[in-house]
């Protein structure tokens, strides 16, 4: 069976999907592994790596008419035309429901696996790119936001004078946010953090930071371990409640996202003008609306002196080691997915059978 | 001093002594004492030898006595060589 | 060779010093081998002193005894398998709690021969007899406990100790009479109930606080053969009785001090009520016959391990455990043991949430071990300190199809010698599924707040904590 | 007596060398202060903030002409030219002999207490603007070294595969070396550090970095806590012997300097090819030669796949504390400058009495 | 009222008891003012005891004696200045020496009278003036060297053990000749060298040790009471003498432990060479007439105070003690003091160096303070630990213009009431200049590595580490 | 049991009294503890009492022991009121 791997195309996506190290894991175990050339030297794996791995080397078209193909990112409507009918697309699809992509790939009988649909279960967890490429992006975003910071991050006492530790607050604690929170913990400064679900408070002292505790009203725990949307009231009252907390702030970090829905509006401006100039914004959420409704999407903008990152792909910043956990998710998951025939060949397994690859399926909607 | 007085001060004397000696015993060592302390109580056997032996002793005695010494002298033996057995479990790994 | 009185005395004296060593020798692990030869050397001294002196008159009786003596416990104490020890001594005291009565009552007989009868002696007489009963029927309960002959639950009833004090202000009430009196039936009668209120007062003990109770009852047969050498006026009776009596009581309640239990409690099976978290669970734990241990068998077998392992979870990360962890660590190291940090891909609630607070506490990164690095290394592990870890040390991953982690490789902590799980109650993890490792023999739950207890761990190692 | 404090004109300057907050403590003790409009604004340190404090908003002539005029970076001819004849001016000179600022200054009788001069001596610790800045510059140029490796720093175990930890190497361990390794190691990489002068191990291990020995067959120590330049033979036999350790390294920051003399070479261009691709080489002394020649002052490069980073003013990303720092340690040396004459005016003091204003004035060389 | 002579055994038992109790109450510091008080009520019942019974058959000198003494000491102890109690604690010392001594001859003369003298006895006697008058004049000694008299310099001559040894033995053997012969020459000669060996065996003992041979001192008086008690037959004082002599032995030797010396060299003043850092450290400081503390002592005062300062320095970074100081933090605050770090700008070698440390061990920054910010508070505060700093509180900076520092702000450490330095030797720091503070009255240094230092306070602080 | 002998069980058992006692005793009780045995050494008080007070006592014996009791008391009195003093001064905080 052929695995393809296309290049990303996606302007400032650095990562690719699968790794030399990986292809070669995959190699043994039967499968034939087509790379595009060039597909992964913005991540620092070369195409000599490849070929030393096993895989030979193609050309796009080639690499996306394999009988498996996988991405990183959702795969555009030229490269939907491209795949073999009755293929199957391994990747994320960054679509809750049917868009013309995925209806252009439910036409030509092609089985999509989308990654973000992977239950967030503890067995699942080596196969959740959501989760890899979080942690990834948690990590990252406080590197930027210290990158952007004119001040220092530590407490430091000395000769010259004390240097405050920075102020920062963390806002929704899924991974992202856990990791934002050691990563700005490890530099040293003071973090506060706060989520709607409160099963994260201990969390948040499990890192050693402090918890904001607010009392909006209602819970806001969803399904899968994911958040669930606030009425308005609550979301009003929440606003309120965090006003003085982040106006206090010197770095605000938010990864607060509600799957399939826009990102909840946390900072409001009216805070943005509060806080001290020179402050730090880092919106995660920006690709999908922002929790600040200043930031706008791959941009950097300033806004009464406060500096408002609105980067959509961290990972892609890590490319080397995002590439790498993305692969090895993918790898854990075609175990799940593959299985070896009797002449040893490989072919798909029933995917309804498991779990998680149930859940992954991205079925045609019924009504269409 | 009366006999009965000399008694009296040498137990209160033995008293503190036990009182004090064994605070501070290693917990893994609990056990081992506590066999050790019961070898040790087959001191009884002392009594019994005097009274089996006793000039004055019926054959009764004797014989009642002659119970005392085997009990009492189980426990010893058997106190003293359990002990060195359970110690014996607990040599260190060399270092 | 017959000696004199002073021989026999200054003898006397060197044999109860020896017991003193002893006993002070048995307190560390370094000195213990020599303790328990002192004791032997001190036994000798005392039982070749007294066949010496001129008392003994006769030896044929005695050497039966002690020769069969010598024989039956050599060969108990040979046979005996190491997990049956608690049983022996048990059986063992009961033997020294029935040869204080019948001392006493020989005793009784001779002076009666003799015609040396008083009221002081006969007094002491009942004390070894009414303790020496107690001592011996106690411990067979005991012992039929640990044995598995009786219920090792505690067997508890309305009244229960109203009932036990009546019977022994009963037998009191007898001594006195039979000493006033010299009345065989006060006598008779006292020494039945004394074995009755061995029976009442132990069998309400369950099995768990045994030890403790084994320990007690040698305190007893230590205050019989005290008051044994109060009727025969021989000192080192005394001096040992009362060193073994007051020894083995301090050494009950330093026992239940490390069980966290309170002594009265336990020696008067269910008095009061307990309470604390810790106890609670253990309770909960004791009833799933989940076994519990302490900081100190930890301590214990850590100390003395080729290597340990220690698995931190998302327990450690809420305890902040990681700056006591890396005391510890560093304690162990000074011992010469190996050790290892493992950590499970999924521990704790963020990837890398371990590796933060590891790193945090400066435990260095070789000593930091991925899943599939250590996993083959559990099985030649001495110890396991599974420090707040739940989930990613649960075989249910592997053998329960219908858990909801079947599937997730697990840290394979169970394969080692002794796994200690640091945990604050019975309640599973994040997963919500009940671990099954709890139930494997090697396994022991110390209960508490993680960072506590390795703390207490740290002081422990250090020789402190008593 | 009036200060006056112009804006940095050096490209890329932010900081300035009076805050407000220091200001106002000055004209506290009599100084009249006179800002140049707008000198602060880059640093955040808006002219509202020097009016509030009670400073004067003048123009960049009025401010050059003052009695004393702070500056933080060497004044242009331009600026030499501007200064009144017989002020004092207090700031870097950036040079270590006589030059064409420097002889113009003599010659219209200007004193120049030029502030790398001041000793490294305890009492002067909070007068070192090289210190002060050095600190800035080491924390600064990790989190730039952050940001450019495209991987984790710290070490990370997670489902979807482990990272190991970067492995740090900083060359130089004087200031700017020691808060290089502090955040190296907060970030979690693993740090080893060299430096010629043998005092640094302790330090280096005080940091629970590990020191690199090397037997050079001589001693770098040199005057004033600084090293002094190495035989060629040492030189060459140093970057032999470090080759290795360099050549494992994923993140190197250099800081090897010798005052007046050119940076030494440390990372040879045949250690940088055999570093792992996407590594991040921080040359902090790219400004005077730098620690490896392929380094480009204020250019970020990429040679052999290995980024390099050549900028040269790490204090100027961090402005605002930089500024900070900066002006506290003029107030401080201030004090020593200055005494109150019985009218309650300020004075310059006999600047020979005390051994730091001795040692901080740039006078003319006698053989000029 | 006369007392039978059993009366007064049971009444000498009960004090004996008593005594065991009043010693064992001074250990700690919660039960030490009963333990005092029992002490008295035994010496009370021990002296009624004796009065009533049928021995005492005169009482004019005696109460002369008692009433003289009774006010002596009263007066003496209620005027003494806090500072000089060692001074009197050895005058008494002195006092017990010599009445043992008086005590052992009056026996002597009273057995003549009465014709009952023997070798036992006159043994028995002789080591009680032996002992007795050691006491006496080797107190004496000690109250000189400590009052000033005698300079407290340890006088140390060559052949000084082999001296004492051959008076020891000229004493024992003249001992040997007066109990066999009972020659009046032999006890004087006697009685005089003991009062020499008193002299030559205190006199090359420095002053720093003499706390330690106060207590051995005791020991030695405790020993002479036990030999008048045999002489006396008498069982209370031979309790009593050899519990105070044993316990006075343990004492120096426990004394000692603390102080990081070998009890055979404070004893045999300078007997064998001592090594090792810390002793050699403190013996440059002792040199310097700089004080030195235990772990003990530091903890005292601070589980004890409301306020600690802790001022690292670069020394705490060289140690790596910031994880021990966490733990330090934590312990004190469970005690209810109040712990704040005091951060010098230039502590360390880079800026920021204890910043960076103290958040590493995750110091609370609420818990860390500026220079400026804490200076204030130093005259409030009870104890200043400084740990491993040195020219950031040293008061030359103020006070010495010829001081490479002069002109740097510090830490005004001195200004608490006590102030304990964690360092290894008397090294200076940075900056080589010595530190004044070493030498003010309410500093001590206690040496050795800093995160050993803090972590014995660890340990002690829970309880442990005897 | 001769006295001697009775007096030689007593010492040793009174030797090991002494010797477990004071282990584990706080440092800064140290010092009191040295007065309060000096005190308690004291207890020669009453051997000074028996030789002064015996009926065989000549004066001489009288005299030298009125100084014994002197000295012995002085040493009493002043020994637990001192310990009494420094006792005073460990006075903890109130928490
Ligand atoms: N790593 C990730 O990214 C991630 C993210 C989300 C979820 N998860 C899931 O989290 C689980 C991680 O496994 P794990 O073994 O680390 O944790 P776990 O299975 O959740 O178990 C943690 C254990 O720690 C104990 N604990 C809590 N606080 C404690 C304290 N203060 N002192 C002592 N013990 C304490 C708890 O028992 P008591 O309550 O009895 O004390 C609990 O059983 C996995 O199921 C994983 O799938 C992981
Ligand atoms: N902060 C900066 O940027 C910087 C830079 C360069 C220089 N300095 C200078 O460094 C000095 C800093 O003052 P400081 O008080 O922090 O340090 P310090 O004056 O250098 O004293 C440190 C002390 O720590 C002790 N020490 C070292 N290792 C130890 C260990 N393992 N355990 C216990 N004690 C240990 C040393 O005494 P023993 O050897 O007896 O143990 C030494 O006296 C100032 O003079 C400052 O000017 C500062
Ligand atoms: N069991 C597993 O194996 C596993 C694997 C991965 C993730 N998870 C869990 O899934 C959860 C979600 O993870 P995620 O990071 O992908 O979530 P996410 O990216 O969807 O959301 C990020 C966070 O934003 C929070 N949020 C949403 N609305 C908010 C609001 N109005 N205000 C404040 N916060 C708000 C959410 O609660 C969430 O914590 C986490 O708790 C994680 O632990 C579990
Ligand atoms: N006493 C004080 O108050 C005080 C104040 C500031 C600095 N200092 C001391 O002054 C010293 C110098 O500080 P700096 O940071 O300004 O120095 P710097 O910037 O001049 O040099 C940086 C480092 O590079 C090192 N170096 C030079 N040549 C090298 C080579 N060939 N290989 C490796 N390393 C080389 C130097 O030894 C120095 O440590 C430091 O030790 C610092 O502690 C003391």
């Amino acid at each position: 069976m052929k695995l393809g791997i296309p290049k990303e195309t996606l302007t400032g996506e650095c990562r690719v999907a699968i790794t030399p190290d990986v292809a070669k894991t995959l190699i043994g175990k039967g499968l034939e592994v087509c790379v595009e050339r060039g597909a992964g030297e913005a991540a620092h794996f070369h195409d000599d790596g490849y070929v030393a791995a096993g895989a030979s080397l193609v050309d796009r078209s080639e690499a996306l008419a394999c009988d498996l193909v996988a991405k990183v990112r959702r795969p555009t409507v030229e490269d939907a035309a491209a795949l073999r009918e009755g293929a199957t697309y391994i990747g994320l699809m960054e679509t809750c429901g049917e868009d013309e992509v995925a209806a252009a790939m439910h036409a030509r009988d092609i089985t999509i696996l989308a990654l973000e649909r992977i239950p967030r279960i503890s067995r699942a967890q080596s196969m959740d790119v959501l989760s890899s490429q979080a942690n990834i992006a948690g990590y990252r975003a406080v590197i930027e936001a210290a990158a952007r910071y004119e001040r220092f991050m530590p407490m430091m006492m000395t000769a010259a004078g004390s240097a405050k530790p920075a102020r920062v607050v963390v806002l929704g604690v899924g991974v992202a946010g856990l990791q934002a929170i050691a990563t700005a913990r490890r530099l040293g400064a003071e973090v506060f953090a706060y989520d709607v679900r409160p099963e994260t408070r201990e969390q948040i002292l499990s890192l050693g930071a402090k918890p904001i505790d607010l009392d909006i009203g209602e819970e806001g725990s969803g399904e899968g371990g994911y958040a669930r949307e606030l009425s308005d009231e609550a979301k009003a009252r929440q606003q309120q409640l965090l006003a003085d907390e982040l106006a206090k702030a010197h770095i605000i970090v938010t990864t607060a996202q509600i799957p399939c829905r826009p990102a909840p509006v946390l900072v409001v401006p009216e805070v943005v003008e509060r806080m001290r100039e020179g402050s730090v914004i880092v919106d995660m959420a920006a690709g999908s609306g922002g929790n600040c409704p200043l930031s706008k999407p791959d941009e950097i903008v300033t806004a009464h002196g406060v500096i408002i990152v609105g980067h959509t792909n961290y990972p892609s910043m890590m490319a080397t080691d995002a590439s790498t956990f993305f692969a090895r998710n993918i790898a854990n998951f075609l175990d799940l997915v593959l299985e070896k025939g009797e002449d040893g060949a490989l072919f798909r397994k029933d995917l309804d059978a498991d779990e998680i690859t149930a859940a992954a399926q991205f079925k045609p909607q019924p009504s269409e | 001093m009366p006999d009965t007085l000399v008694a009296l001060y040498v137990f209160v004397l033995a008293c503190f002594v036990g009182y004090f000696v064994i605070w501070g015993v290693t917990p893994s060592l609990h056990t081992p004492l506590v066999a050790l302390t019961n070898a040790i109580s087959g001191i009884v056997i002392v009594g019994a030898l005097l009274v089996t032996g006793a000039e004055e002793a019926s054959s009764g005695v004797e014989i009642l006595g002659f119970f005392a010494v085997l009990l009492a002298s189980i426990n010893v033996f058997g106190g003293f060589l359990v002990t060195n057995r359970m110690l014996a479990m607990f040599k260190k790994k060399k270092k | 060779m017959e000696i004199s009185a002073n021989t026999q005395a200054l003898a006397y004296l060197v044999s109860a010093i020896l017991f003193i060593l002893s006993l002070k020798g048995l307190t560390h692990p370094a000195s213990a081998r020599r303790g328990n030869f002192l004791g032997m050397l001190g036994m000798a001294i005392a039982i070749l002193a007294t066949l010496a002196g001129r008392e003994v008159q006769s030896y044929g009786f005695i050497i039966a005894g002690v020769t069969a003596g010598a024989l039956i416990g050599g060969v108990l104490a040979a046979r005996v398998k190491m997990t049956a020890m608690p049983q022996l001594v048990a059986a063992l005291h009961s033997f020294v709690g029935m040869a204080a009565v019948l001392v006493a009552i020989g005793t009784f007989l001779n002076h009666q021969v003799a015609g040396t009868l008083n009221p002081v002696l006969m007094g002491e007489l009942s004390a070894g007899i009414v303790i020496g009963a107690i001592t011996f029927s106690g411990s067979v309960i005991a012992f039929g406990k640990l044995q598995g002959l009786i219920s090792g639950a505690p067997v508890r009833f309305a009244g229960q100790h109203a009932l036990n004090a009546a019977i022994a202000v009963a037998a009191v009430g007898l001594a006195i009479h039979f000493a006033a009196t010299g009345s065989m039936v006060s006598l008779t009668l006292m020494t039945i109930l004394s074995f009755v209120l061995g029976f009442t007062l132990i069998i309400p003990i369950g099995g768990a606080d045994m030890p403790v109770i084994i320990s007690m009852l040698n305190s007893y047969s230590g205050w019989a053969a005290a008051a044994t050498g109060f009727t025969l006026h021989n000192n080192l009776l005394i001096i040992v009785g009362a060193l073994v009596g007051f020894s083995g009581a301090i050494l009950s309640y330093i026992m239940c001090r490390a069980m966290n239990r309170s002594i009265v409690n336990v020696v008067f099976g269910g008095f009061g009520s307990e309470s604390g978290g810790g106890e609670a669970a253990g309770a909960v734990a004791a009833e799933k016959g989940v076994k519990t241990a302490s900081v100190e068998d930890a301590i214990y077998w850590m100390e003395d391990a080729n290597r340990v392992i220690i698995v931190p979870g998302y327990g450690m990360a809420v305890a902040q455990a990681q700056h006591a962890l890396k005391e510890l660590l560093e304690l162990l190291e000074e011992r010469g043991v190996e050790v290892k940090f493992a950590i499970h891909p999924v521990a704790g609630r963020m990837p890398g949430h371990m590796n933060v607070l590891l790193a945090e506490a400066d435990i260095p990164y070789d000593h930091v071990f991925e899943m599939d690095e250590i996993n083959p290394e559990f099985a030649s592990t001495d110890v396991v300190l599974v420090v707040g870890a739940n989930d990613v040390v649960n075989p249910a991953a592997k053998s329960d199809p219908s858990s909801p982690i079947y599937g997730m490789p697990i840290l394979e902590a169970g394969k080692a010698k002794h796994v200690y799980f640091l945990k604050r109650s019975m309640r599973p993890g994040y997963s919500g599924v009940d671990n099954l490792l709890f139930y494997q023999d090697n396994v022991s739950l110390i209960f508490g707040d993680a960072k506590d207890t390795i703390e207490k761990m740290v002081t422990e190692l250090k020789g402190g904590g008593h």
